[in-house]
């Protein structure tokens, strides 16, 4: 696999798209803060010629199981399971600021906890949000929230329950937040950022040195500010400070 | 490192096959409904009733050619909206929200499968000589008896395969159920999966259900299949000569 | 008893028949004649509206059917009251032999399973069929076929029978018993109408012929005048070749 | 971002993409039919051996999910092949999928094909034989053209499944039709998930009509004199 | 020409064929009578296999089939030196009038379309059918289906032809025409077996006649001897009813 002497990496980018991490233009092709993060890696690591290839979250994930496809970036959440089946890099390169969103007048939801008895909207079966989800549920075996499922959830159509009282809090990652509502502009707040959740890129097994180069690279551009300065594009927040700093930084979800 | 797990697979099947029960309800009343009212559409277009024709052209193309996903949709969301309005406009209080999923699934999927069953069983009744329903006609029967008594077994075995294609379709085509809450085996393979990753081990999982319960509906379908045709056609050389004998192949 | 007044029946440009007139009495037996094509199956079919005429009137007894605005309860009224034979027998598939005669009885006529079965058994012993009462249409031999669409129609007992060529699958012996059988359910004052071929059989078993050509009555009488002294020459051609040939038995 | 709004420029983005979708279409099912064909006369002569192996395969790819057998031909396959120094790895993506959809879609139609040419009397056959034709000769000269006429209306659900199915392409990143709705509907987080849904069900349903039409057109003319059921 | 050697054939337990030896010369023509249900049309469609034999051996011309163990190749030829005129007539459905006469010419005998054409018009022109030949048989009465496979046999020209009661469905007239057609090609050395059940026309045809009752044959010989003096009482009591009335015929 080579071509002018790089080698030939395949990257799996999901189609089930999500901005501004990762989406698609009008020529369908992939935007957002991964692609130009992978540019800079790609410029750093001068071995290497990155091809992206669409797919599905979970075949890219089976893809990069078989060996397919070299790895896969998306907002991959970090877990003990996940690491016994994949390779992650040990750096992040970025962060996806989880929240749980409510009625304005609510005050009785702030973390996690709060849920526990309440009426969550539908969510996803895979994806991070539902990972975190879990992994509270594990946590806390005698408070369980509750969950239901649904495939290709509406993040409109959930604020939308929300808003109308139907369910008492929607589990949505900030960014998506603000993009709807800046469509629809609900009744709506953010009651409360859970986590500040690092994502990773997603390894085969076998690529232990690829893994440890992009740690060394990703590494190398936060400290030289491309990526916070990537941030401040995309997210118009430099989300490598800490979750007070970030709060403070009118980092603008609703007040 | 194998790329399967097996031993995750094999400890998660008793979960996944707790989807079985939904997958089998949905799929075996949108069989039976639909092909009741299959067979109702399907003589409604081959007798060309004035208006009804027209109006099952119309709906058989409708219902086949937009995609199922949206017809859930379509009663998952308007339902909810359309006793909405009725409570408005009434003054009821109608609650969408006790409405089971399950129940859009029912009437989702018997709508659609309806309008494939349509198809299925006029290519059978097509494919009955007529002089079969003259016969039937000639001793005094009326054309519903000769359907009942005559027509519909013969054409019962023709359809049969593509009957089989159908209900086997439908058990994996459940899996879009998901996409309204119902959580069947392929719902259930997939929020497994999602934890570690092991996609590659539920997926297979989920085939392995299915083709199971697939595989017990082949069973049956043939033995079916196998006994109408010695009933109606004991020695009919489409078993003997023609299968057995001489295959003549030069 | 039946009475049809001009019959006009067309396929596509096809006139095939071109104005029937034809009066049939009680317990008459009508034989109708002529050469391949001239629309005596087309005939007899008309008379109990398997084929819808273009044009005309059937009456049969008090009951009468204009072909124009037909009425449905008449025309299952018309069938119930007539039985036929079909020139390729048309049995039910997938019936054995004896349902194939009792299934009229039991779901047209409404008589009790056993009872039917006892008729069925008797008919078709004497048609010769004792032994075949559980075989498929499919396992019989021509004539046996069309024995069972013999016994199929007598078994029924209605006010008119119509044979199209009931005789055209049997050997000589066992045309003599159907023509028997004929005569003795005649003599009960059932009427009938009979296609055939067989100008002897005609002559023994009718009181009256008539012949047709490309869809019109040419003649008809008593069967000795039409079949030895015809008056038209297209008759005297049409029977040439038998009556050319005096010597040709013994 | 897409404008969700705009209908005449929702439509003429996701109607780009109906070329791409036509085309799996049409080869898979070429593809499909032919093996179709194949496998439902292995199975009705009962050949040995590949009766077993036949019937196995329809068994196999009717019943597990089109998505799990994709899979299996795009990370499967490759893998299998590579052990025997076969590198197929760097072909085009759109190989797998037809692949994929024609031996999904050819077991379904290989009992379409075959109570089709269960339903085509024994009689035909000896006809044929009689004049002096070999088996293969009176399956495509007299048996399978009554059989094909026959199947028309379940052929007609196959061909829209089948036209559904492709829409599995997207899971490998072939951007078709229904991939393009999935891309428009992330790109806007969801919203004006109506407008996107009735577009992609116009333009389905179109390609439907399209379909229909060509079949009952086939059932019209192909017909020959064949007097159905109804004609009272 | 002909030569069959103890042919057995048992459909389950019904034993049809009871060891038939029967040899037919070049350019005979052979007519086999019997009652129905004695085998007569198993038979014939043993010889050229279409109805494969439990024992014995076929033989046409230097061709032999061992029943037990045969050919396929051989079928083939057998299939290829003889064609058949079936009870049913059996038709190509989806063929026209022409088209069925031509299937096999162009196929099997890889005659090019516009002699096989020639062929066709000429040969449905002599069984009056010259105004049908772009007719679906569905649209045919069953005369003109009968000369259909008639036409369709004599086109292939073949070394045997088997005849299953080819004019039970014709008119006196079109008898007189299908004998002289018979007689014709029977002068130019075609072998014939004529399965009938009129005796009239098996006296006037063949030069043979076989008498078969219950799987096997009970007497043989020139028309004459067997049709007017038969020396076996079973014949005798078969040919009674035609026997006793020597006076039917004007
Ligand atoms: N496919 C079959 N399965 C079982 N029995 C059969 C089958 N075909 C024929 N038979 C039986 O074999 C016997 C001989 O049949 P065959 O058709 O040869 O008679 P045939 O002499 O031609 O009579 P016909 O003059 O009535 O045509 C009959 O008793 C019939 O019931
Ligand atoms: N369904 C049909 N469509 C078109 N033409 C038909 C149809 N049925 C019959 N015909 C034509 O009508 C004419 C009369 O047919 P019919 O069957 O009444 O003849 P028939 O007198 O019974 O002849 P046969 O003695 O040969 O049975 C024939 O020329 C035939 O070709
Ligand atoms: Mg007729
Ligand atoms: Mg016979």
């Amino acid at each position: 696999t080579t071509e002018d002497g790089k080698k030939v990496i395949t990257v799996a980018i999901s189609d089930e798209v999500n901005p501004p991490f990762l989406y698609a233009d009008d020529n369908n092709e992939p935007i957002g803060y991964d692609m130009d993060y992978l540019k800079e890696v790609e410029k750093k690591l001068e071995d290497y010629h990155f091809e992206y290839v669409w797919g599905e979250e979970e075949a890219n994930l089976v893809g990069v199981d078989t060996g397919k496809y070299d790895f896969a970036i998306n907002w991959f959440f970090k877990n003990p399971e996940r690491e016994e089946k994949f390779l992650y890099p040990e750096q992040e390169f970025g962060y996806s600021l989880t929240s749980l969103v409510t009625q304005p007048n609510r005050d009785d939801i702030k973390t996690l906890e709060d849920m526990v008895g309440k009426k969550l909207a539908p969510m996803s079966p895979s994806g991070g949000l539902r990972t975190i989800l879990n992994s509270y549920n594990k946590n806390n075996p005698d408070e369980q929230i509750d969950i239901e499922s649904i495939e290709f959830p509406s993040n409109a159509d959930n604020l939308e329950r929300v808003n109308d009282g139907k369910d008492d809090a929607m589990f949505i990652n900030v960014t998506t937040f603000n993009a709807v509502q800046k469509e629809l502009d609900l009744n709506l707040k953010v009651a409360g950022i859970v986590s500040k959740e690092p994502v990773y890129t997603v390894f085969n097994k076998e690529h232990t040195e690829l893994a440890k180069e992009f740690d060394d690279v990703t590494k190398e551009l936060i400290e030289d500010g491309t990526l916070p300065d990537l941030a401040e594009k995309w997210f118009e927040v430099n989300f490598f400070e800490n979750l007070d700093y970030i709060n403070e930084e009118n980092y603008k979800f609703n007040p | 490192m194998p790329i399967i797990n097996f031993e995750f697979a094999i400890e998660q099947i008793p979960e996944v096959l707790k989807g079985v029960p939904i997958t089998l309800a949905i799929a075996v009343v949108a069989m039976v409904f639909g092909l009741i009212f299959g067979l109702l559409i399907a003589l409604c277009r081959i007798y060309r009733v004035p208006i009804l024709n027209r109006l099952f052209i119309i709906y058989i193309s409708f219902i086949r050619g937009t995609p199922l996903l949206v017809q859930l949709y379509v009663f998952f969301y308007g339902v909810p909206v359309l006793l909405e309005k009725m409570n408005q406009s009434f003054g009821t209080a109608y609650n969408a929200d006790h409405i089971s999923p399950l129940l859009y699934a029912f009437i989702a999927f018997t709508i659609n499968v309806s309008a494939y069953q349509a198809e299925i069983m006029r290519a059978s009744l097509n494919a009955v000589q007529i002089g079969q329903m003259e016969a039937a006609h000639s001793v005094g029967m009326t054309t519903f008896q000769a359907l009942k008594r005559i027509v519909l077994p013969q054409a019962f075995l023709v359809a049969l395969p593509n009957l089989g294609n159908t209900f086997i379709g439908l058990i994996k085509a459940t899996s879009l159920a998901f996409a309204v809450k119902v959580v069947e085996v392929m719902a259930l393979a997939k929020i497994i999966a999602n934890d570690g990753y092991h996609f590659l081990e539920m997926y297979l999982v989920a085939a392995l259900i299915y083709w199971l319960i697939c595989w017990l509906l082949e069973v049956l379908f043939t033995y079916i299949e196998a006994k109408m045709r010695n009933k109606e056609i004991k020695q009919k050389k489409m078993n003997t000569t023609i299968s057995k004998d001489v295959p003549l192949r030069v | 008893m039946i009475l049809l007044k001009h019959i006009h029946k067309k396929f596509k440009n096809n006139h095939v028949l071109k104005g029937i007139d034809l009066e049939v009495s009680k317990g008459d037996v009508v034989t109708i004649i002529g050469p391949s094509g001239s629309g005596k199956t087309t005939l007899l079919r008309c008379v109990n509206y398997l084929e819808k005429p273009d044009e005309g009137t059937i009456s049969i007894h008090d009951l009468t059917i204009q072909t124009k605005k037909p009425v449905k309860k008449d025309i299952l009224q018309l069938r119930r009251r007539t039985a036929m034979v079909f020139q390729h027998y048309n049995l039910f598939e997938n019936k054995t032999v004896l349902e194939n005669v009792t299934e009229g009885l039991i779901v047209a006529q409404k008589k009790s399973k056993k009872m039917a079965r006892e008729i069925g058994i008797d008919i078709l012993t004497k048609v010769g069929l004792a032994d075949k009462i559980n075989a498929y249409p499919q396992q019989l031999s021509g004539g046996q076929k069309q024995r069972v669409g013999i016994a199929r129609a007598l078994a029924l007992n209605p006010d008119v029978i119509l044979f199209d060529e009931p005789t055209s699958a049997l050997d000589p012996e066992m045309v003599g018993e159907v023509l028997e059988i004929i005569r003795e359910i005649a003599s009960g004052g059932v009427t009938m109408m009979i296609v055939t071929h067989e100008i002897d059989f005609a002559r023994e078993v009718s009181n009256r012929v008539v012949f047709m050509d490309d869809g019109q009555i040419i003649e008809q009488g008593p069967p000795d005048d039409i079949l030895i002294h015809p008056k038209q020459e297209r008759t005297r051609k049409f029977l040439k070749r038998i009556m050319k040939e005096p010597d040709f038995t013994i | 971002m897409s404008v969700v709004n705009d209908w005449f420029s929702l439509f003429i983005q996701v109607l780009d993409k109906l070329p791409i979708t036509l085309f799996m279409l049409l080869i898979s099912l070429v593809c499909s039919l032919v093996l179709g064909v194949a496998i439902a006369i292995i199975r009705i002569k009962r050949f040995k051996v590949i009766y077993q192996i036949a019937t196995f395969y329809l068994s196999f790819c009717r019943s597990t999910p089109l998505l799990v057998q994709l899979f299996l031909v795009y990370f499967g396959l490759p893998q299998l092949l590579l052990a025997f120094q076969i590198d197929i790895n760097s072909m085009d993506r759109m190989i797998f999928v037809l692949i994929s959809l024609s031996l999904h879609n050819a077991a379904y139609l290989s009992e379409v094909v075959r109570s089709a040419y269960l339903a085509v009397g024994e009689d035909q056959f000896e006809a044929a034989y009689s004049v002096g034709m070999t088996y293969t000769q009176a399956l495509w000269r007299v048996v399978l053209p009554q059989a094909f006429v026959l199947s028309l209306p379940n052929l007609g659900n196959n061909i829209i499944e089948l036209l559904k199915d492709t829409s599995l392409a997207f899971t490998i990143g072939i951007i078709d039709i229904m991939g393009q709705v999935r891309i428009i509907l992330g790109n806007n987080h969801g919203i004006g998930m109506f407008e996107i849904y009735v577009v992609i069900s116009l333009i389905y349903w179109g390609t439907c009509i399209l379909i229909e039409m060509v079949i009952s057109t086939l059932e019209k003319v192909l017909k020959k004199g064949k007097v159905s059921l109804s004609k009272s």
